[in-house]
Order: C-alpha cells, then structure tokens, then sequence
C-alpha cells in the first residue's frame, strides 16, 4: 500500500504545480479540487487498517475539498468574465522553477529534520512543498480567486502533516479543522464574490486604499 | 561695638563730600587750572538744602523715598564696614552680602525714581546704570570672597582684620591684583571716569548724573551726598584691602584710614585726568576685566590654602 | 496624621461644593470656606513637626503589589506642606474673584474643583512614604496642573502650551517611574523605607539612581535645559493657577530631590558638580531670558527657573559637603535651598497674583502696552513692589535671607579643600542678583511707573480686596520673614540636618554658625526700615517750609515730551541683552526707531522642537512600509518566518541532537 | 458542564439571533446572552468546575483570567451596542448580533481548551465571526479591510496549525499514557518533548499567534480593519480577539519553559516585542486618523506583553495583569472615540478635530482613556508596565527598558497630540451627527471605573489567580 500512497503524494505535489502553472482560473480550481480528492484517498492509502475513524475522515475530506468548495469558487467566478489570470508577479516558467527549487528545499529540510516513526518518510516533504507552493501562490497571484485557491493549497499541506499522525489527533478535532477551513473559504468566497461586484474585476491590487 | 568704631562711622559721614572734591582739585591741578575748591560739594550740599524742590506730575512717592533710602543704605553698608580696622558697628558672618545688597538697594529704589518720571533721558541712564552694576558686582564680590579666603573669616571685619595683615606677606601678589580690580570696581560704582563722566553735561553720555536730572533741592542734595558717601566707602574699603590696621591702636587707625581716603581720592583724580572716557560698549569689557582680575587672585589664594 | 487627612477630604468637600452647589454665591462661599479651612487643618500638622514635634505615620494595607502605603510628615515634608498650604490657600482665595468674570463662557466651577484637588495632590505628594501613593499622587497632581493651564483652550497658543506642558512632565514621569522600577526591584519592595534599605546594595554609589532623578524631577522643577515647556505653561495658565504652579508644583522637584538624597545618602560628587553647573545655568540663563520677555507672565516664568537655579546651587554645595563631610556647609547647603524654595513659592506667587491683577484689570499682559498703573492700582503696586524687592533678594525682605544663607555654604565651601573652587558660585550668585534687579527694574518701571502707554493702561483700576488681601497676606509673610530670619531659618536647618543625614548636633552646629548673624540682620534690617521710614517723615517736615512746585518731567529743554518718547522695557534691557544676550541666544534689533528683543527658548527652539521635527521625518520616510497592498504584507510575514527559521537553525546547528 | 454551558450557550444564542426579527428584539437578546455568560464565568470563578472531554475542556487560572476579561469585555460591547444599533442602520444588522454572539462562543472555546488543536479551531473560529462585523459597512473601504484581514490572518493561523501539528509531533517520543496535544501532559512529560520539533513549532506557532495579536512585522492588517470596522468591534478586536491569541502564545510558551527550551524562545518574544514598539512609535506620531491611531496604540501594547512574556519573572504577571488592562482600556478607547464619530457624524480626521467639545462626557472619558493608555498612575496599565519594567531590570535587560521608555514618551506624544485635538482642539463645522446617548456612556464610563480601580486595588483572587497564571508561565508575582 505504501506505494500507492507515495503515488498519491506526488500526485499531490503534482496537482500544486498545476495550479501554479496554469493560467486559467477554471483550471486553476480544478487543480485544487483534485488535490482534495487525493487528499481524501490519502488516509486510506496510509492506514489500511483505519475503522470509521478514516472513512469518515476520507469522506469528510472529499466531500469538503473536492465537492463543495470548488464548486462555490466556480459559482464566485462565474459573474466574472474573466478566463485569464492577468500578469501575475512572477511569470509562469518563474514560478515553476520557483516551485522546483521549494520541493527540493522541502525534502532538503525534512531529511535533516527527524521523521515522527509510524508516517510515511515522504509525507514530511510533500506536506512542506505544498504548503511552500500554496504561499508562493498566495502571494504572486493577485486574483482574489487565485488567492484563495492559495490558500486552500497552503492549507492542504498543513492537512497532509496532520496525516502524520491521524489516530494522535482525535475526530473531532479533524473535523473542526475541515469546518474551520470550510468557513473560512466559504467567506472569502462572498467576499471575493463582493470584490467582483465592486470592482468588476478578480483583481485584488484594486485593493490598496486603505494606506498610511 | 567700640567707640571707635562709632567714631569711624560718624567721621566718614563728615569727610565723605571731600573725596569728590579732592579728585576734582587734582584733576584741576593736573590739568594746570586752579579748580574748584575741595570743599565745593559741602557748599552745594547747603545751597541745594535751602532750595526749594520741583517735582513732575508723573512721579509718585518712589520719586520721593528713594534719596533718602539712598542714603539710609548707604549708611547702613557704612556700619558693616570696619572703618577703624578693628571692628564694624555691626558685624556677622557673610556681612559682605549685606553690604552689597545694601547698596543695590539704593541703586534699585534710585533706578526706580527714575523711571518714575517717564523721562527718556532718565529711562536711559538708569539702564545704563544697571547694565554697569551687573557687570560691576561680580567683581565686588569676587574680591570679597578673594578676602574671605585669605584671612579665613567669614565677616568683613574678620576678614580685613589681622588676619588678612597675616596673608599679606605671602599671597601678595593674589592680594594687589584683588586690590586692583576693587579700585576698578570704585571707578564703576562710584560713577568715575572711565565709566561715567560727572564732569560733562551732555545727557545722551551720562550714567549717573543723567539719571536724577528730575531731583531738585534737598532730593538732590541727599542723591549727591549719597553718592558721595558710597564713593568714599568703596575708598574706605580699598583702604581695609591695603592696608590692614587692626594692630594699630585707634588713634592711629582712624588718621590712617584718612590717609588712605585721600589717596584713593587723588588717585581717582589722577585716573581722570590720564584716561578718557570709555565708550558705553566698551563698559562691559572694562569691568569683566577688574572680574578677571578678581578671579585670578581668589584662584592663586585658594591654590595656595588649599597645599 | 489625622488632621491632616481631615483637611485633605476638607479641600476636596470645597472642590466638590465649587461644583455641586447651585446657587454661585454659595458655591463660591464654601469653595472658599472649604479649601481655606483645609489648607489651615493641613498645615497644622506640619508646623507641629517644624516645632519639633513627631507625626505618627500612617500605614495602610496595599492593595496591589509593592508594599504598605505609608503617610508620615517628616521635617522635609513638613517644611513643603507648609509652602504647599500657605500658596495653596491664597491661590484659592483669590481665584475666585478673579475667575468670577470669565463665568458666562467657562465652567469656572470645573476650574475650582480642579484646584481643590490639586493642593490635595500636591499635599499628598509630600507626605508619601511609599513609591505607589508618591507617584499616583505626583501624576494626578502634574495631569490637573494641564487641566488648569488649558482653563482657556480655544485659543490655540495655550493648547500648543499645554501639550508641550504635557509631554515635559510624562517624560519626567517615566525617567521617575524607571527609577522606582530600577530600585523597588532591588529593594524588594516599594516603601521608601525599603528603599533606603537597599540604597547601600545601589551600584556605583547610586548613579542611576541620580541620574534618573535628575532627570526625572529636574523636568518638574524646569531647571536648564528640562525648562522648555515651564514659560509657556505657566503664561498660559490663569494667574493664579501660575502662582500655585510656579510657587509649589515646581517646587515639588526640589522636594523629590532633596528626599532621594535623604533616601540614598551623600550622593556622588560627580552630581553635586553637576548640580551645582545645572543651578548655575538655569539661574544666569533664566535671568537673561526673563529680561528679554515682553509678556508679563513669561517674564516671571522664566524668573521661575532663574531662583531654581539659585535653590539648586544650594543643593549643589550642600550634596558636596556632606560627600566630603562637611556637616555644616552640607547642612547650610541644604537648608539654604530649602529656605529659598519657601521664600520663592511666596514672593514668586505674589507677583504672580500682582500680574493677575494688572491684566485682570488692563486686559493685557504686554509690558510695553502698561504704564503708570501705580498712581491708578497702588495697593497692587505695593504688594508687587515688595514682591520685586524680595525676589531681587534685597535686604530687609525674605529673599535676602535666604539667598545669604546660600551665600554662607558657598563661602565655607572654601574651607573644604576638595569643594573650594564651589565658591566662585558666589560670583555667579551675585551676577544673577544684579541681572534680577535690572530685570525688576525694568518690570517695576515699565509696567507700574511713568504713564501709561495705552489706553488699556489708561484705564486700569484698582482690583477687589478679595484678589488685594492674599496679595498682602503673601507680602507680610515676606517682610516677616525678611526681618526676623530665625523664624524660618531654624525649621530650614532641620530640613537640611535631615538631608545631610548629620543628625541634630549639626542642625545646633549650623545655628550656632548663623544664629548671632541672623540677630544683627534683625537688626540691620529694622534700623534701615527705622531709618529711611524717619528719614522721609523728617523730609516730609523740612520741606514743609520750602517751596514746592510741580511741573512737567524736565525734557532736557524739550518741549513737548510725549508719552511714546518714554524709555520702553525693551529699550530698558536692551544694553545688557547686547552684551550677554548672545550667548543666551536672545537677538536685539533696532526697527524703526524701537528696540525690539526676540526672546527665543535656546532649548525649545534650538533643539527640542528641530529634534521632533527630525523624528517626524524619519517616521514619515518609513510610512510606505504601511503601503496598502496585500501581497506586500504576505511578504512581510513570510520575511519573518524565514527569519525564524534560519534562527532555528543555527540554534539546531548549536545543539547537536 | 458548566464549562460546556460556556461555549455552548453564546453558540445557540447565537443561532437564535439569527432567527429573530428586527434589532428591537435583538438587542436585548444580545444583552441576555451577554449577561448570562457573564453570570456563567462568575459561577465557574466561585466553584472551578471539573475538567470534561478528558482534559481538553478545562479551567486554570490564565484560562480564567482570559475568559472574565473577554466575558467582562463583551457585556459592556453589549451594553454599547444597544445604543450603537439603535442609530446605525445597515444591511449587516442582522448578522450582527448572531456574530458577536458566535464570537463570543469561540473565544469561550479557546479560554477553555486545555488542547492544543481545540484552542486552535477556537482561535480560527473567533478570526472567521469577526470578519461580517468588519465588513458592517458594505463599502469598498471596508471589503478591502476585510479582505486583507481573511488572508493574512488565514495564513497566519494555517501556519499555527503547522505549528500545532509539529507540537505533536515533538511529542511523538513521550510516554504511552500522554493525551496527546494536552498541555498539562505536555507539561508534564515537558522533559521528553523533542528539542528541534518544539522550537520547530514555537516558530510556528509564534507567527501564527502574533499574526492575530498584530505582532509587528505581522500587524499590517491591524490600522485597516480597525480604521474600517464599526467602533465597538474594534474594541471587540483590540480587547477580545488580541487576548486570546495572547493565551495560545501563553500556553506554547509554557510548554517550551517547562521544556528548558527558555533561551531559545525569550530573544524571539522580546525581539518582537521591541519591533512592535518600535513600529508602532513610528506610525503613531504622524497617524490623522484616530481609529488607525487606536490600532497602533495595540500594537505598541501586544508589544509589551511579548516582552513581558519573554521577560519572564514578573514580567509574565505583569503581562498577564497587561492583558486584562489592555482590553479594558481599549473597549474604553473605542467606545469613546465611537461617540466622537457618531457626534462628528463622520470617521473623517478633519471633522473629528474638537468634535467633544459638544460631548463633554464621552471627551472626558477619551481623556481617562489617553492617560490610562500610556500608562500613567493610577490606571492599571501603570501598574502592569511596571512590573514589565521592573523585570526588565531584574533581568538587566538595562538597553531594552531604556528604548522601552524612550518609546514610551514618543508615543504619549503622538496619542497625546491627537487625542487632546479631538477633546478640545478648533471644532470644525461638519455635519451635526448624534448626541450622547446613556447606554453609549453607560459602557465606557463602567471600564473606565475597572481600569481605575485596577490600578490602586487588585483583589485577593484575582491576584492569586494572576500569581497561578505567572507561575505556569515560568514566572511569579512580586
């Protein structure tokens, strides 16, 4: 199972970079919300041996990051008319060696970081690449959307750790976490939706009124 | 409190209006002319006492108190000083601030009468007058505490008693620059040439005289006594500096201090004639200078206390 | 202890009925019944511990950490309570005539009541025995004194005042809040009775210590270069807010500094110096910028850090001889600067309350706008005169003596050889005396003597005997004070025996020094008041058979000489500003036909001001740090975690694990 | 169950809040919740119930300390808002309430979580209801605010979750029977936590938390949204949300102390702690706009309570008391200056200037709340700060204390210049906004009556529970 599981990791990693490279906004959500699903697998592919715990935690996952928000971001967009993110910071070829360079630091730090026993030695890495990736995102990308879809990928790093240990943090604390997250999204959802009322555009360097 | 000291006191009253007069008189011989006789004030002092006095509407009665307080101070100071060499009327430790204060308060009630008068011409001398006494006291009383350190007394008449006869012989040369600048500091206060001119009578030059242009009759008379009496007090106290008398016995002590008045009144005579007046914005420098002077005794007494 | 506390709650139950009471007349009634009667209960007590007497302290249980809170009265705070209660009671006897006509647009009420509380603040500062109740105390007293100097914040000079009021005296408040901090930390506690305890355990003899209550209490007592918001303040303040100010809040320095003395010990030489150097300045720079003024009020101000000049010479020469045990030059030291502080809080107060008087009754405080007001306000030209002679330090007035005790420490300071060259203080002392009087000169005369230069001088009129009678009651404590020293002397010698730490064998030692000499000033004094009061009873007959006319002031063959022609106050000072001034920082020009001085405050304007102004721009260059764009600040955060990071790991590299 | 009634009773109140019609009737459901909540803590303040949910769910003396101020905090924002909602007609009213309610359950979860996960979701719950407060206005101004205050605090916090789940990982050597993430177990076994992973996730942690305490560099989004939201949730913000990031920073560093890990972590607190008075010294003396003036104001305080923590000693009581001040203080600050722009009717500097010249009770409420602010005798802040200061010494930190009071004057400086401008400088002619109103008085007159009676009186439990609280950070109470 281990394999699959590694499998899974890079996919995640991989589905990072898509959002990174990609220029359409639609592709960007797709992106993350494949993350989700593989994300959603990953605690079966990790404890083989997980009672309702896992799976309710495997269906939570899906259900949250893979269904519901994604489809909200789409639904934020859609008045929107815009397909394309706008000159980002840093270019696309940019961000890609960018990220490179992050993945490579992730597993630089983690192998000299001693591993928690019981995970999987490729769980660390990933888990930092993602969350790297997702604030390299978050701040390059100045698209409300894009943003949040940063954050969202910044968030399902962090998540990949807490896969470390699963059975070390208890359900309840896991769901508040998906809650917490689901929230969170939900109203940068309005907010971005607002953004895009206001300003008739995704992008959110309109924002810097507010200055001393 | 001695007899003879009363007798000091009593004596200096009388003798105070010749001073003027006997610089006067040698300025005069100096110059080749016979001059007024010395005793010229004393006739003055008379006539101006029989006359009737004017007094402008503006004034009030700080116009009329400050002759009299004028003299009453000077008067006063004259009791602190220890005229026969012994012992003052009135002695006490750190009396040498009394004395100063004494006469600044003559000079602050007289400055007072006249700006009672709203005159210009008054307002300007009394300026001058008390631009001179800020740069004149630091001297006085950088000679005083030069006195205090040498004879280690605290009281004039400790201080320009033995004591000070004592010091003489080793801190000479600390003692005659003290001596000096307190001759400079008589100059100033007593409204002499280089300082103030009582000669001339072109307002606009004048400290002193131009200051009680408005007294008249016996207000005037008591302004020139009083000053008079604070000349030859500052003479008198030249003489304490120089020449110690406490050893003699008073018979001999008071002719001595006599003595020593005329000199200094000759003295100024002589000043007078060999120097010119000093411009008013040269004042400053003229006395910073007898400060200096002042400065540098108190220095070379305490170096010499103090190993 | 109780009855003092008695007139504590007193002087608040007036404040409280200044502002509660309906009706005005009884308000203003038992404001002053009130305040009036709590001042005496107050003083009570104190005079008691001057007398000789002891105070049982009082101790009540802390609430919060730091120790008991202790109230005791000592004779260092007995000797400050009395200032406090004396000016206390005359300021607000005569506020309240003299507010009475700004009732229809200001809330006078709120003025009084914050009055009240302030002598309150003030008393209770005097008498803390604990850092807790001393600094609450000390700040409600310094945050009132603003209240009070903003009574008339619409116009914009005054607030700009106030602020810089303000910000001197929180600055002061936190160099004291440090110091008590610094030393409670070590004391292990915060009752000054710990804190004396641990004084030994002070490094370096205490030299934080001083420094910071150097700082922290020079700001209070305005001494130079801590003065720069004192002129300003107490010209805005009403008058009689700037006696209490100028006669008791500053004072309160001086207390905080002589009772750290007592609390520590002998401080290090290297402060006596600088004490003495600091009183030095304040006193001949305080005097030149005073003579430059044109405003009444700035003028006294600045006459205020002058006299504290001269109190801190006092305290200087007193600090160096108990360091170089010195008993009776430290213990003439001290209490020469304790005497002059009593005499400065009345003389100073007084004129303060005269000036109120001139402007309450010309409108204006331009010393060139005045004029001939003697003939029109005499008592108020009395009281005043008497006020200028003292603060001059003539004979046979307060000032006088105090300044000679002074004297007295300065010239003995000769016999300690290593403090000798203390004594070419007296030179500076003497040279701040004539600089008074010229100023005195020029004040007296322009303001009071000649005629008026306006009408607004025109038509000044005498004031009520409500604002006349503390004015007289202040003169009289001068003149009493001026001719029987020994009255005031002996209280002042056990301020300075306790200060010195030299016990009551010193305070006998410092009496026996100056005892005999106080008598022959007695007598001094009232053979010259005899005489030149005789003197001009006999003028007064001999000219009786003289003639007598009266005339125009003798113009010099002038015709007509006119009012303008009259000598102005800048004219007046304009010779000795010439040739000091400059190194004061003061400019005379000639326009048109006038002298014109322009007093500009060498530390405001030279550098308190260009240093904030400095700061502004440094804090405005870095305002794009806050420029508005989100990412920008997603940066900053990520700065900080790579920092953090890196830092880990160099303290991973550290420890090997 | 008590302890359950906390959380849960602000929750449902919540949710029925939003079911009511009208603020007529909401506010004074607000005001019953409030009340209810108030007279909760005060219950569980009497009798310390027992610890439920195996130990995630329980009470100590910094929880207690944090839960009554932000309880005591509350009902006067509730009592505020009373007067508040009945002048400013919005779209949000009726979220309004409900949030504040939703608020105030979170931060009952984060007072109460002894686990470290649990105080986290409180903490990013507290972050979430708070955001439709500031965004009241519906106007570009203020969906900007909101906006910035979503992202950088999300990031924050998401990085404090990495930080929590490091934690769990440090702990991942400790005994068997360890509740994992509990902080009296990890406590406890502090001597088995994994060195490198903790100071990992004190890193984390510490950015995360100071990322919503507005620890500089991480308090750009702090003058934007104060500026924007209404006045009462600012002090909501500055007093509630600040204090409870205070106590997830409070607990980590517990547990780092007690895991000797204390000369790693006091350089990172006092660092910050400068940064942030530095900052906020700097943006205070040339700020116009008196709300963003109040937001630096708080950086400048969560500053001192950084170095108080980092200090240690008495510097952790002198923190926690600080806490407890702070929010009085700047629910005071807020609620004053909230008249000031209702009577000004507008938050436009220019207009503010003598605006309480025509409402002389809220200006002498602004003025108690200046001279409390800097800290001057007797307003508790004086006292915290000097406890702060005196360990400074104690700790010879001389160089810190000495920038910390140069600060100090440059700031008093910069607020007071405003502030007074505000009180009794020129007033302008603007638009005649509202009068005062008792219930907008009622408020800040009361904290003003706490800030002053904490500064010359601290009872005996409370400073028995600040002791406890200094003690489990390491530090005692003079």
């Amino acid at each position: 199972m281990t394999r699959v599981a590694e499998l899974l990791l890079l996919l995640v990693i991989l589905t990072s970079f898509l959002a990174l490279g990609t220029a359409r906004v639609s592709a960007c959500i797709r992106a993350v919300a494949l993350q989700g699903l593989l994300l959603g697998l990953l605690p079966l592919a990790l404890y083989p041996a997980g009672g309702a715990h896992i799976w309710g935690l495997a269906v939570g996952t899906v259900l949250v990051k893979a269904v519901v928000l994604p489809r909200f971001l789409n639904w934020a967009i859609r008045e929107a008319a815009v397909r394309r993110e706008v000159e980002p910071r840093v270019g696309y070829p940019m961000s890609l060696l960018v990220g490179v360079a992050a993945v490579a630091a992730a597993f630089a730090i983690s192998s000299r970081l001693p591993l928690p026993e019981q995970a999987h030695e490729m769980l660390v890495p990933a888990a930092l690449a993602t969350v790297m990736l997702g604030l390299f995102m978050l701040t390059t990308r100045s698209k409300a959307v894009v943003q949040v879809v940063g954050y969202l990928i910044l968030e399902n790093g962090v998540y990949l750790f807490g896969l470390t240990h699963v059975e070390r943090v208890p359900f309840l604390v896991e769901v508040g976490v998906l809650l917490d997250v689901f929230v969170a999204v939900f109203i940068m959802g309005i907010v971005v939706f607002h953004i895009n009322r206001e300003f008739d555009s995704l992008d959110s360097s309109h924002l810097s009124a507010l200055s001393d | 409190m001695t007899w003879s000291a009363v007798a000091a006191v009593v004596m200096l009253f009388v003798i105070a209006p010749l001073v003027p007069g006997i610089a006067a008189k040698t300025k005069a011989r100096l110059a080749g002319r016979r001059g007024a006789p010395v005793l010229q004030l004393y006739w003055d002092l008379s006539r101006l006492w029989r006359k009737g006095a004017v007094y402008s509407r503006t004034t009030t009665w700080v116009f009329r108190v400050a002759p009299v307080a004028l003299v009453a101070t000077a008067g006063a100071a004259t009791c602190l000083v220890p005229l026969d060499g012994a012992r003052a009327i009135l002695s006490f430790s750190g009396d040498f601030v009394a004395f100063a204060y004494l006469l600044a308060l003559g000079r602050f009630l007289l400055v007072l009468a006249a700006l009672d008068t709203g005159s210009s011409f008054e307002g300007m001398g009394a300026s001058r007058e008390v631009t001179v006494a800020a740069f004149a006291e630091p001297a006085l009383f950088l000679a005083f505490v030069a006195v205090v350190v040498a004879s280690g007394e605290t009281s004039l008449s400790g201080a320009l008693g033995a004591a000070l006869a004592g010091a003489w012989p080793t801190a000479a040369p600390a003692l005659a620059m003290v001596a000096v600048s307190l001759f400079l500091v008589l100059l100033a206060e007593g409204s002499r040439v280089p300082v103030d001119d009582p000669a001339t009578h072109l307002e606009l030059t004048m400290i002193h005289e131009v200051m009680v242009l408005d007294h008249s009759g016996q207000d005037l008379a008591l302004v020139l006594y009083g000053s008079a009496l604070k000349l030859s007090l500052f003479a008198a106290l030249l003489v304490g500096v120089v020449a110690p008398r406490a050893a003699l016995p008073p018979l001999v002590a008071l002719p001595a201090l006599v003595a020593g008045i005329v000199v200094a009144a000759v003295a100024i005579g002589i000043v007078e004639s060999v120097t010119a007046r000093l411009r008013l914005g040269r004042v400053p420098q003229f006395l910073t200078a007898a400060s200096a002077l002042a400065a540098l005794g108190v220095i070379l007494l305490l170096a010499g206390s103090g190993t | 202890m109780t009855l003092f506390f008695l007139g504590v709650v007193l002087l608040l139950l007036g404040g409280a009925a200044a502002a509660l009471l309906p009706r005005r007349r009884a308000a203003d009634a038992g404001f002053a019944a009130l305040a009036g009667g709590g001042c005496a209960a107050a003083a009570a007590p104190a005079l008691w511990a001057l007398a000789g007497g002891t105070v049982a302290d009082l101790r009540i249980t802390a609430a919060v950490p730091g120790g008991d809170w202790v109230f005791g009265i000592d004779p260092l705070s007995a000797f400050f309570l009395v200032i406090v209660c004396a000016v206390g009671a005359a300021s607000v006897l005569y506020g309240v005539p003299y507010l009475a006509t700004e009732r229809a647009h200001r809330s006078v009420r709120v003025a009084h009541l914050l009055t009240a509380i302030e002598i309150a603040a003030l008393a209770l500062v005097v008498v803390a025995r604990s850092a807790m109740p001393f600094l609450i105390a000390w700040e409600v007293m310094a945050v009132l004194a603003y209240f009070l100097v903003v009574f008339e914040s619409e116009r914009v000079a005054v607030r700009r005042a106030g602020l810089i009021y303000l910000i001197g005296t929180h600055t002061g408040t936190l160099a004291l809040i440090a110091l008590f901090a610094y030393w409670g930390q070590l004391a292990g506690g915060l009752s000054f009775a710990a804190l004396a305890a641990a004084a030994p355990m002070l490094p370096a003899s205490g030299a934080l210590v001083f420094t910071l209550g150097l700082a922290g209490f020079g700001f209070k007592a305005g001494l130079v270069p801590l003065h720069f918001w004192l002129p300003g303040a107490h010209g805005a303040a009403p008058s009689h807010v700037s006696a209490l100010m100028s006669g008791v809040v500053i004072k309160m320095g001086i207390y905080g500094l002589l009772r750290l003395v007592t609390l520590v010990g002998p401080p290090p030489v290297w402060w006596g110096w600088l004490v003495l150097a600091v009183g030095l300045a304040s006193g001949v720079l305080g005097v030149l910028w005073a003579l430059a003024q044109h405003d009444l009020k700035r003028l006294l101000a600045y006459h205020s850090v002058e006299n504290i000049g001269i109190i801190l010479l006092g305290l200087g020469v007193g600090a160096l001889g108990a360091r170089y045990d010195a008993p009776v030059v430290a213990v003439l030291g001290y209490a020469g600067a304790a005497l002059h502080t009593l005499n400065h809080a009345l003389f100073k107060s007084l004129l303060f309350l005269g000036a109120g008087a001139v402007l309450h009754a010309t409108g204006t405080r331009e010393i060139d706008r005045l004029g001939g007001l003697a003939r029109r306000m005499p008592f108020t030209w009395t009281a005043f005169l008497v006020g200028s002679v003292a603060i001059v330090g003539l004979p046979p007035l307060n000032g006088f003596v105090s300044e000679w005790v002074v004297y007295q420490a300065l010239i003995r300071s000769a016999d300690v050889s290593p403090a000798r060259a203390a004594v070419f203080g007296v030179a500076g002392l003497a040279l701040i005396g004539a600089l008074a009087l010229a100023c005195f000169a020029k004040v007296c005369g322009a303001v009071f003597l000649g005629q008026p230069r306006t009408s607004a001088a025109e038509g000044g009129r005498e004031v009520g005997y409500g604002m006349l009678g503390p004015m007289f009651v202040l003169a009289a404590a001068c003149v009493v004070i001026g001719l029987v020293p020994l009255v005031a002397v002996a209280p002042a010698l056990r301020v300075g025996a306790l200060v010195g730490g030299v016990g009551t064998a010193a305070v006998n030692d410092g009496l026996a020094a100056v005892a005999p000499a106080l008598r022959r000033i007695t007598v001094l004094a009232f053979a010259l008041v005899g005489s030149v009061a005789g003197g001009a009873w006999l003028m007064r007959l001999a000219s009786r058979r003289r003639t007598q006319t009266s005339s125009e002031t003798w113009g010099c063959g002038y015709e007509r000489p006119s009012v303008r022609m009259q000598y102005t106050a800048a004219s007046f000072a304009a010779p000795l500003l010439a040739a000091y001034g400059p190194s004061a920082g003061v400019q005379v020009t000639r326009e048109h036909g006038a002298f014109h001085t322009h007093p500009l405050d060498l530390v405001l304007d030279k550098l308190v001001l260009p240093l904030w102004t400095r700061l502004r721009n440094w804090a405005i260059s870095v305002r794009p740090i806050q420029q508005g764009r989100l990412w920008v600040y997603l940066l900053y955060l990520l700065g900080a975690l790579v920092a953090l990071l890196l830092y880990l790991a160099l303290q991973l590299e550290r420890v090997s694990w | 169950m008590l302890l359950l009634a906390l959380i849960l009773v602000p929750a449902v109140a919540a949710l029925g809040a939003s079911a009511l019609r009208g603020p007529a009737r909401r506010t004074p459901w607000l005001l019953l919740g409030a009340m209810t909540h108030l007279a909760l803590v005060a219950a569980v303040a009497i009798t310390p119930p027992r610890p439920v949910f195996h130990g995630w769910i329980a009470l100590d003396a910094l929880g207690l300390v944090v839960l009554a101020t932000v309880s005591a905090l509350f009902a006067a924002v509730a009592v505020y808002a009373v007067g508040y909602l009945r002048r400013a007609h919005s779209p949000g009213g009726r979220a309004f309430v409900g949030c504040l309610l939703a608020f105030l359950a979170a931060a009952s979860l984060v007072a109460l979580s002894h686990h470290f996960a649990l105080l986290w979701v409180g903490l990013e719950a507290t972050t979430l209801a708070l955001a439709p407060l500031i965004f009241h206005k519906h106007d570009r101004r203020s969906l900007e605010a909101v906006w910035k205050y979503l992202v950088i605090s999300s990031v924050g916090i998401a990085l404090a979750l990495l930080g929590v789940f490091f934690l769990a990982t440090a702990q991942a050597g400790g005994p068997p029977g360890a509740r994992p993430l509990v902080v009296e177990d990890l406590i406890a076994y502090a001597d088995r936590l994994h060195p490198a992973w903790l100071q990992a996730a004190f890193v984390f942690l510490l950015i995360g938390f100071g990322t919503k305490m507005g620890l500089a560099p991480m308090h750009t989004w702090k003058p934007d949204t104060y500026g924007e939201a209404p006045s009462l949730v600012g002090a909501l913000m500055a007093g509630g949300l600040t204090s409870c990031a205070f106590l997830g920073l409070a607990r980590v560093t517990a547990v780092a102390t007690a895991a000797g890990s204390g000369p790693f972590i006091r350089p990172l607190l006092l660092g910050f702690g400068v940064l942030s008075l530095v900052v906020a010294a700097a943006f205070l003396i040339v700020q116009t706009d008196v709300k963003r003036l109040l937001a630096y104001s708080s950086v400048e305080h969560m500053g001192l309570l950084a170095v108080g923590l980092g200090v240690g000693g008495v510097g952790a009581y002198g923190a926690v008391l600080h806490m407890i001040n702070n929010a009085m203080v700047k629910g005071l600050l807020f609620f004053a200056v909230g008249n000031a722009v209702l009577r000004a009717g507008t938050g436009a500097p220019a207009a503010l200037s003598g605006a309480l010249r025509r409402a002389p009770a809220s200006g002498f409420l602004l003025l108690v709340g200046l001279f409390a602010v800097t800290g001057s005798p007797p307003f508790g802040p004086f006292l915290s700060e000097f406890a702060i200061l005196g360990a400074l010494f104690h700790a010879g930190h001389y160089w810190i204390a000495a920038i910390m009071l140069a600060l100090f004057a440059v700031i008093f400086v910069g607020l007071a210049a405003r502030i007074l401008e505000v009180v009794h400088g020129p007033p302008s002619p603007s638009a005649p906004g509202v009068g005062e109103d008792p219930w907008r008085l009622a408020a800040p007159a009361v904290l003003a009556i706490a800030v002053l009676t904490l500064g010359v009186f601290i009872p005996g439990p409370l400073f028995r529970a600040l002791a406890e609280a200094a003690g489990t950070l390491g530090g005692g109470a003079p």
